[in-house]
């Protein structure tokens, strides 16, 4: 890889815009592939699903959760690194981060938009979903707050405000860098967007304080949503999910397959994008190492929950044990273990670090060992319950496959929009790594 | 040069007066509907007048709605009834040949509710009959009307407030009036 | 009568150096325009901490009550109990209270910004594309005549590279 | 709970668990396990009763039958010394019920009659109840089924007809108990032992379930529960179901 | 705001118009449907609507007679409970029983007369009127009537109780023809002839199951199919926990546990056909350990010396030592009680088991004794006990005899009423040449079943939920009972009740068969047989007039003379026994090579003997024994299953010396070895869409062996052969692993306190009952 020549300040703001404003028709071409996938495997099949019931869908009796909830956590999941990778190097002052926290950040908000769209595919009812929300009505009924589920509620409620604040907060003088190039509706919108920012010292220093608490508020948030969404399992006595291991280990995971998605939309930025000076191999190779250090932090955390439920010695957790170890579901188990343990061992080289192509491979191998993993948490433990007559297997049907890659597809459309309407690298980070212009260091 | 959000503002000051001029016309739209559309009285295939019936001659409720006492539905006279008594009374009138039309024809006469509950509910009259409710406090002053209007909402919300102020048993509980 | 001057330059040491030698000559309303955030420019003008942690704390705080509040309220309005627990169970209410305390807290940490950086800004200030590019801008208000001569001269020493004479916007045109 | 109470009452009122203490009735059943023969009459009761859809054969083939009670069999031991168990299994009605706390809309909830109430048209389908409850009482309509023209005239006008979307489980015939609290209104006295029986009750020929009134000492099931043999399923899950099971010797 | 252009101003007007138009579509679309009220023309006067009223009549999915009471909402039938009143089932049901509504409102039910237009069997028919019907067949009746009608004029009927069975046998005496038979697959034919051979009581006595202390049952799955299931399963329950302290043991013995056998102490798989021997077995060692005091001793050891334990282990694969613990608990547990059914009396050597097991009772002096064999006390009422249409019924070797006449005289002609031979019978090459070139066939029947597709003309029937009739429960209660069946609905079709029917065709045929049958429809002749009852037993009945006697009967929907249950019982010698004793092998078709295993049919709980198929409820009960819904199985022990390379759901060719049919497997784990079973019930060709095409009959393929002294049909008796077809079909089942994994479910591991422990550790172990836990 040669050494690319530091761009100047003006070079940094004319790349940036250019890749706001100049939209070649490559990119029509995929938003316009990605919008008429997401509507005919996702809207569709759900209007299909609407109209005749969710029964559609793969599940049935005992496991009465499908892989519409598995799409529900994994989104959550690929939702929370974007935050804390962003708010936690901001607070470590780390350099590295500049270039990269601003799409992480966005990758964070459309994540949790498609995993509520997840949620609403996952209801058998869905048109009376308000009934959930706390809002006075003439029947005077409220929604249960005893309940994991109104945890959940709250929760992705609070994230989705908080990780929009802080997307927005922090991008507020990037309209203004943007607003002075273009012109016509969208200098209308940068007008707006940057509140009529003009960049002097008093709004620099107001703007390091909020982002700063911002970033302290976002981080423990973002640890309780994803804590919150495993008591949705933890919380029941179901023998497979009632382990109190659960919150850390979906953290973990969360962090684990949000990294690995980052890693995956670096790449791509990078390629279509051509921000190859932005976003260079230390990017790479820094996220290589945070990745090593979640997949073992990960297979930890897994070996520890099949221990504590082997040390229980009850006969429904042995049995749970042996059918997620042996029984139907093995294959796909080890496939994971495989994938999410044993492959980004291949990390702890740097050159594999730095060689972008094995970094792509190996994060979307860990992002498929993770939705398996979802998907394996729901069947294994609802499949097989306290009474072992009722017990019962769960393959997905083509309608929940093709809503997935449709929830795939929808992310993807959303992400192309942001990154013409929000610069996707944020200019005066970038612009603090180097130095100010022809002062040689 | 200098900088504000203002003139931005005016760009869209358009595009939201359009919007706000929508927004009064929906509500309009809406009001005109509930109040001059309502479907709360709807024309019966015979005009028949509670208020000649009820108010005038005082024909008590029970008269004609036999089983408000002793069981959920209230029950609607049947025709045999009506015949006995405009056999007699009032026989040239033009109603009352509709009366007879559907008598002669062997045809019950097809009257539209004014007053129906979604199927989920269980109203039970003979309940609400024992209780102490008089027909007018949920019907209205029938008495008076000439065609049968629904003034209660009958929502939910609204037998919440009179089980509430009314201290029923059980009155809060939802399989009191679900099904 | 009032004119204000704008020193461009394109270094940032430059510009601190004329902020620092304004500041020392009496100016009041200066303020340094940058295209990214100067460290060490608070000692030079001397600006007082922002009032943004107060809103944060308050906001955190009416959002811990909010969130029980909502919880505990809307379970006493309709009482169905559920699971042999309590009306009023604490641990999934404290679970609520957190999350709405920490939703209450960032929108009173955006709102707190706003009202600090004085955005969205409605009145019309000065201001220069180039300031967002690569250049260091120094705006300070002059109120007379000889002021503006007096402060001219000290950013041409600093070495700026232009100075515009800009006429006069407002009263409190650039505080704190 | 008046209004007239003060503050701090309500305040302990709302924190003490079981916020029911004193249930009007506690209904609760007891199911000799040694008279049950698994004939299954209680299953095509209940579904004559409760308006359970015809599920046809490609709902059992998913894995989607909808009964409200069902006879499981357990073998015992190999062949030639070798024993079928029968135990019907339907919802327990718990009284600390893990399915009631986790709806987020309080389609499920406890009320004072002592049963596991299921409000049809409050459900949104989240499931998480059929998930939670460790006896799989629960059945869930996949689809809005239908019923052939002459069939709908069998239809119980007192059991609402359930669209798709809605979670639904064993009631204990709530429209009976409700039948059967009406007339005894109107003869204000209390619901008598054994006036009221839920359709699996008055249809099992060796009358091995026995349904009844759990608070007052002398009926029938509360003698029963007395009985030794008694046990609970899963006792140690501590969801304190309502229904006793008499040991089969 | 004001500086509008054109275009702003088209864009306000615009935007005004869809705001209205969109305002007032939400206001109209949250208005409900428009819905009728419709009250009725004249108000009957029992129909109170919202509140339900209760009719009593009688369950007629099967022979034993239960009472039921319908519950009816605006005319509409809602829900099937047991009579409370009805000594047979006291209030309780089985669940064909609750299923009787789906018989009334089934959507494949026949609404008016057919006649047949296409070819005999090709299926295609077309609606006629009633009176066209009536007169073509009174006129095809009448000119066959007169002397030798019985080769030309046949009735074959299901079964038929009460009255109506006196209404055919008079219609087809007036008639001149005497062949008028009923059938039934299930009909213990063999039980009636052994009983008249032991006993020379040609009825069955009641089995006082109730009050035993041992039972020991070979083969009679009587909690599902034999005699009167409700009844058996009311006593099984008193049995078992009725009686405080005392608790009955109950014994199987039965190649393949069924549902009854899942429920008993001990289950004993023995040989199948050699029960007999092992009831001998028994006596035999009853007989030597001087268990039987009676005077012939030494009669009865030297008949029964044969039988040594080791002699009946070898042959019936019991091993000894089981076999002296079951005789020395029969003989010492009192009152004990051996009945024998199902495939055990369904063999070639039927009768002589059902002696054998009758020699038992007599040895541990069961007889008319409570909890063992009592035979109800004879009404004195005549026309009570005519009512049993036992008589009437025609074992396998006379319905050949009908089938011969039937294809041998030229147009001849066969009424069928409620029977489906083509189902219920081997089809061996006789009943297929009868119903190919009979003369003309008539159907009277609800649903279109295979019999009904041979038919020329089609009579559809009421249900039995709206027609009047009378039924006599057969095995009874220990005292005379009949109850009355009424209408609970007004007919949904334009169909007539059997009993009409015949009363029209009486009618038009005129002469003096019209005044031999002068009632107008059923109700009246009902009356008229009811009046003479009311007559002979003035003494007893209260009610002053006939009317209050039937409107009191209809009430109550049953009656019966409690008084003469302490009546001097009927004198029971066994002086026969002896006489009769005697074990022949059982013999099998099919030789032990080509066809090395027994097939083991068994009458399933929801189907009974195949007219419950239609009905969708009982297509979705799980089988009790194996879970499986919506189709048949072949059961096959895992052992030889593994042996042969099959597993479940392997479809699989049952082939036996008549036929063969095509099944898919099922490892049943508690079948012996060389015996495989099937479910009777499924495999309809023609039953309305929820029987067509589902699962195999082996009905079909039983060789047409009959017992030797009955005549009946032996359907236990067919070996088979089994061979793999490759293919593979799911088995929709209900159940996940049933095996419990030690995790106490059905309560086997919880510590028993005995009755008499003390007070305080009784306390500590005792599940408190009110929600304190």
């Amino acid at each position: 890889m040669r050494q690319l020549k530091k761009p100047t300040y003006a070079q940094v703001n004319d790349d940036i815009v250019r890749t706001l404003v100049e939209t070649g028709p490559r990119y029509y071409l995929a938003l316009g592939t990605a919008l008429l996938v997401s509507i005919v495997l996702f809207f569709l099949p759900w209007y299909y699903q609407l109209r005749t019931g969710v029964g559609l869908a793969g599940m049935n009796q005992p496991n009465v959760w499908g892989s519409y909830l598995a799409n529900f956590v994994f989104w959550i999941g690929l939702s929370h690194s974007g935050t804390l990778l962003s708010a936690v190097l901001h607070i470590t002052q780390s350099p590295w981060r500049k270039a990269i926290y601003r799409s992480a950040e966005a990758m964070t908000l459309f994540a949790l938009i498609i995993a509520s769209l997840c949620l609403f595919v996952h209801l058998g009812r869905s048109w009376f979903l308000h009934w959930a929300l706390p809002y006075p009505n003439q029947m005077e009924l409220w929604p249960n707050f005893r309940s994991p589920l109104l945890f959940d509620v709250m929760a992705i409620t609070a994230y989705l405000t908080g990780s929009s604040v802080f997307l927005y907060v922090g991008a507020i003088p990037d309209f203004a860098a943007v607003r002075d190039r273009v012109c016509g509706w969208r200098k209308n919108l940068y007008t707006l967007l940057s509140l009529g920012w003009r960049g002097t010292d008093m709004e620099w220093h107001r703007l390091g304080v909020a982002y700063t608490f911002l970033a302290v508020l976002i981080i423990p948030l973002a640890v309780s949503v994803h804590s919150v969404v495993s008591w949705d399992f933890a919380m029941s006595i179901v023998p497979g999910l009632h382990h109190t291991v659960f919150a850390p280990y979906f953290v973990v995971g969360a962090i684990y397959s949000g990294t690995a998605g980052i890693v995956t939309m670096m790449f791509l930025l990078r390629k279509y994008f051509s921000l190859e000076s932005y976003i260079t191999t230390t990017h790479f190779n820094n996220l290589g190492k945070l990745l090593l250090l979640l997949s073992l932090l990960w297979a930890y955390i897994n070996m520890l929950e099949i221990f504590t439920g082997w040390y229980s010695g009850s006969s429904a957790q042995i049995e749970t044990l042996n059918y997620k170890l042996f029984g139907y579901y093995a294959p796909l188990f080890w496939g994971m273990v495989l994938f999410c343990a044993i492959i980004p061992l291949a990390l702890i080289v740097k050159k594999v670090r730095t060689s972008l192509i094995t970094m792509l491979i190996i994060s979307v191998l860990i992002n498929i060992g993770m939705y398996i993993e979802r998907l394996l948490i729901l069947t294994t433990s609802l499949s097989r319950k306290y009474l072992p007559d009722y017990w019962g297997i769960y393959t997905p049907t083509l309608v929940e496959i093709s809503i997935f890659i449709g929830s795939v597809a929808l992310f993807i459309c959303f992400f192309l929009v942001f990154v013409k309407i929000v610069p996707s690298v944020s200019m005066y980070e970038v612009k603090e790594t180097l130095d100010t212009p022809d002062r040689r260091r | 040069m200098s900088i504000s959000v203002l003139p931005a503002l005016d760009a869209s000051k358009k595009a939201v007066g359009i919007f706000v001029v929508g927004l009064i016309a929906f509500v309009i739209g809406y009001w005109v509907n509930r109040n001059y559309f309502s479907d709360a009285t709807p024309v019966q295939p015979i005009e028949f007048s509670h208020r000649i019936h009820a108010g005038e001659n005082q024909i008590p409720c029970m008269y004609c709605h036999l089983y408000a006492r002793s069981s959920r539905v209230a029950g609607v006279p049947s025709v045999h009834k009506c015949i006995n008594c405009h056999k007699v009374i009032a026989t040239g009138r033009a109603e009352i040949n509709k009366l007879f039309n559907y008598w002669n024809e062997k045809k019950p006469i097809p009257w539209i509710k004014v007053h129906d509950l979604p199927d989920f509910v269980y109203f039970s009259h003979k309940r609400h009959v024992r209780g102490g409710v008089q027909c007018q406090t949920c019907h209205g002053p029938v008495e008076e009307m000439n065609r049968v209007t629904r003034l209660a909402s009958l929502q939910m919300g609204w037998c919440l407030e009179c089980h509430r102020a009314k201290k029923v048993e059980n009155g809060r509980d939802c399989w009191t009036c679900h099904k | 009568m009032a004119a204000e001057l704008l020193g461009l330059f394109s270094h940032a040491d430059q510009a601190l150096k004329a902020a620092g030698g304004l500041r020392d000559t009496g100016f009041q309303e200066i303020s340094l325009m940058s295209p990214t955030p100067l460290h060490g420019v608070e000692q030079v003008l001397g600006r007082k901490t922002s009032a943004i942690k107060r809103f944060t704390f308050f906001g955190m705080l009416t959002g811990l009550l909010a969130g029980f509040l909502l919880a505990a309220g809307t379970a006493t309005l309709y009482l169905l109990p559920t699971g042999g627990r309590p009306i009023i169970p604490i641990p999934p209410y404290l679970v609520i209270s957190y999350e709405v305390g920490i939703l209450f807290a960032v929108l009173a940490t955006l709102f707190g910004f706003l009202v600090s950086a004085r955005l969205p800004a409605l009145r019309e200030r000065h201001y220069t594309p180039e300031t967002h590019i690569d250049r260091f801008g120094i705006l300070v208000t002059c109120s007379s005549e000889q002021d503006a001569e007096r402060a001219r001269t000290i950013i041409l020493a600093a070495g700026a590279e232009e100075i515009r004479q800009l006429e006069y916007l407002g009263k409190k045109s650039h505080e704190q | 709970m008046s209004d007239s109470d003060s503050i701090k009452e309500k305040w302990k009122k709302y924190r003490n668990p079981g916020y029911q203490d004193k249930f009007d009735y506690s209904w609760g059943m007891v199911i000799d396990l040694d008279r049950c023969t698994g004939c299954e009459a209680c299953v095509t009761a209940c579904q004559a009763e409760n308006n359970l859809p015809i599920v046809g054969e490609e709902g059992f083939r998913s894995g989607r039958e909808i009964k409200w009670i069902r006879i499981e069999r357990y073998w015992d031991g190999e062949y030639p010394d070798i024993k079928l168990r029968f135990i019907p299994m339907l919802c327990q009605h718990c009284d600390n019920a893990p399915c009631e706390p986790v709806c987020p809309v309080y389609a499920t909830y406890h009320n004072q009659d002592g049963l596991n109430v299921q409000v049809y048209n409050r459900c949104i389908g989240t499931r998480s109840c059929a998930a939670y409850c460790p006896y799989d009482a629960r059945s869930f309509n996949w689809f809005s089924f239908t019923w052939d023209k002459p069939l709908d005239e069998q239809l119980n006008p007192d059991v609402t007809v359930r669209e798709k979307g809605v979670m639904e489980k064993c009631t204990f015939c709530i429209q009976r108990i409700r039948q059967a609290k009406d007339t005894a209104k109107d003869q204000n006295r209390r619901v008598r032992d054994g006036e009221v029986q839920p359709a699996c009750v008055q249809s099992c020929p060796t009358q091995a379930l026995v349904f009844g009134d759990r608070n007052d000492p002398d009926s029938a099931v509360s003698k029963l529960a007395q009985n030794p043999r008694g046990y609970q399923v899963l006792k140690e899950l501590n969801t304190n179901p309502s229904i006793i099971y008499l040991k089969n010797l | 705001m004001l500086n509008l252009n054109r275009r702003d101003f088209f864009k306000l007007i615009g935007a005004g118009s869809i705001g209205t138009g969109a305002g007032f579509l939400l206001g109209e679309s949250m208005k409900n449907p428009v819905e009728l009220l419709i009250p009725y023309l004249i108000p009957p006067e029992d129909i109170v609507p919202g509140v339900a009223t209760w009719y009593n009549t009688v369950c007629n999915q099967c022979g034993a007679g239960c009472g039921v009471m319908v519950k009816v909402m605006e005319g509409r039938a809602k829900k099937i409970e047991g009579n409370p009143a009805h000594p047979v089932n006291q209030g309780k049901l089985c669940p064909l029983g609750q299923a009787g509504l789906q018989v009334l409102y089934n959507p494949d039910r026949l609404r008016n007369p057919l006649k047949r237009t296409g070819e005999r069997g090709s299926g295609k028919f077309q609606e006629i009127p009633w009176e066209e019907a009536l007169t073509t067949l009174a006129d095809r009746v009448g000119g066959l009537s007169g002397p030798g009608a019985s080769d030309r004029v046949h009735l074959l009927s299901g079964r038929a109780g009460g009255h109506l069975d006196e209404l055919f046998s008079r219609f087809m005496d007036q008639l001149g023809s005497r062949s008028y038979l009923q059938y039934e697959f299930a009909h213990p034919h063999n039980l009636y002839l052994a009983n008249k051979l032991l006993f020379d009581e040609e009825r069955l006595p009641y089995y006082d199951i109730k009050n035993t202390q041992y039972l020991l049952s070979f083969g009679a799955d009587y909690l599902t199919s034999w005699l009167s299931p409700v009844h058996h399963g009311l006593s099984y329950g008193h049995m078992r926990q009725g009686r405080p302290g005392r608790r009955g043991k109950f014994v199987q013995v039965e190649p393949r546990l069924s549902l009854t056998g899942a429920n008993a102490d001990e289950w004993v798989p023995a040989k199948p056909g050699t029960e007999g021997l092992l009831a001998l077995g028994i006596a035999h060692l009853m007989v030597r350990n001087g268990h039987y005091e009676g005077d012939d001793q030494d009669k009865w050891s030297r008949a029964l010396d044969e039988y040594t334990p080791e002699r009946v282990s070898r042959q019936t694969g019991v091993d000894a030592q089981r076999l002296a613990s079951i005789a020395e608990e029969f003989a010492r547990s009192r009152p004990s009680l051996a009945i024998g059914g199902g495939t055990a009396a369904n063999h070639t050597n039927g009768v002589s088991n059902l002696v054998a097991f009758n020699s038992l009772n007599y040895l541990a002096g069961n007889l008319q004794k409570p909890g063992g064999i009592l035979f109800n006390p004879p009404s004195d009422s005549p026309s009570l006990l005519s009512a049993s249409p036992h008589k009437s019924q025609a074992p396998y070797a006379r319905l050949l005899a009908l089938m011969e006449r039937l294809s041998k005289t030229k147009d001849s002609l066969l009424l069928l009423h409620h029977c489906n031979p083509l189902f219920n019978l081997p089809d061996t090459v006789e009943i297929k040449a009868a119903f190919q070139n009979a003369g003309m066939i008539v159907s009277l029947t609800n649903f279109m079943d295979e019999s009904t597709m041979m038919a020329d003309l089609v009579l559809p029937t009421h249900s039995y939920l709206e027609s009047w009739g009378d039924d006599v429960p057969e095995p009874g209660v220990g005292f005379p009972v009949a109850a009355i069946s009424q209408p609970v609905v007004a007919p949904l079709y334009d169909t007539r009740a059997a009993g009409d029917i015949l009363l029209l065709l009486a009618d038009k045929i005129g002469g003096d068969v019209r005044n031999a049958l002068p009632w107008s429809n059923m109700e009246a002749y009902l009356k008229s047989a009811w009046k003479r009852i009311y007559v002979e037993k003035g003494a007893v009945i209260e009610s002053s007039t006939f009317e209050s006697f039937w409107k009191a009967v209809l009430q109550a929907g049953v009656w019966g003379e409690t008084g003469s249950k302490d009546a001097p019982g009927v004198r029971i010698s066994g002086k026969h026994l002896l006489s009769q004793l005697a074990y022949e092998a059982p013999r099998f078709a099919g030789d032990q090579e080509a066809y090395p295993y027994i097939l083991h049919p068994f009458v399933s709980q929801a189907f009974h003997d195949g007219r419950g198929a239609n009905l969708p409820w009982m297509q979705e009960l799980p089988d009790p024994t194996t879970s499986v819904v919506y189709g048949s199985w072949v059961e096959l022990n895992p052992r030889t299953a593994m042996h042969l390379g099959i597993r479940e759901g392997d479809l699989l060719w049952v082939e036996s010396p008549t036929g063969k049919i095509k099944v898919p497997a099922y490892l049943y784990p508690a079948i012996m070895p060389g015996v495989v079973a099937m479910p009777i019930g499924q495999g309809h060709s023609a039953y309305g869409q929820y029987a067509k095409g589902r699962g195999a009959n082996p009905i079909q393929i039983l060789a047409p062996l009959t017992d030797v002294k009955s005549g009946a049909l032996a359907w236990a008796a067919t070996r088979v052969r089994i061979t793999k077809t490759g293919e593979r079909v799911e088995i929709l089942k209900t159940d996940g692993t049933p095996r419990e994994l030690g995790r106490n479910i059905t309560g086997k591991r919880i510590t028993m306190i005995p009755i008499d422990a003390s007070p305080g550790e009784l306390a500590s172990n005792r599940v408190t009952g009110p929600n304190k836990g």
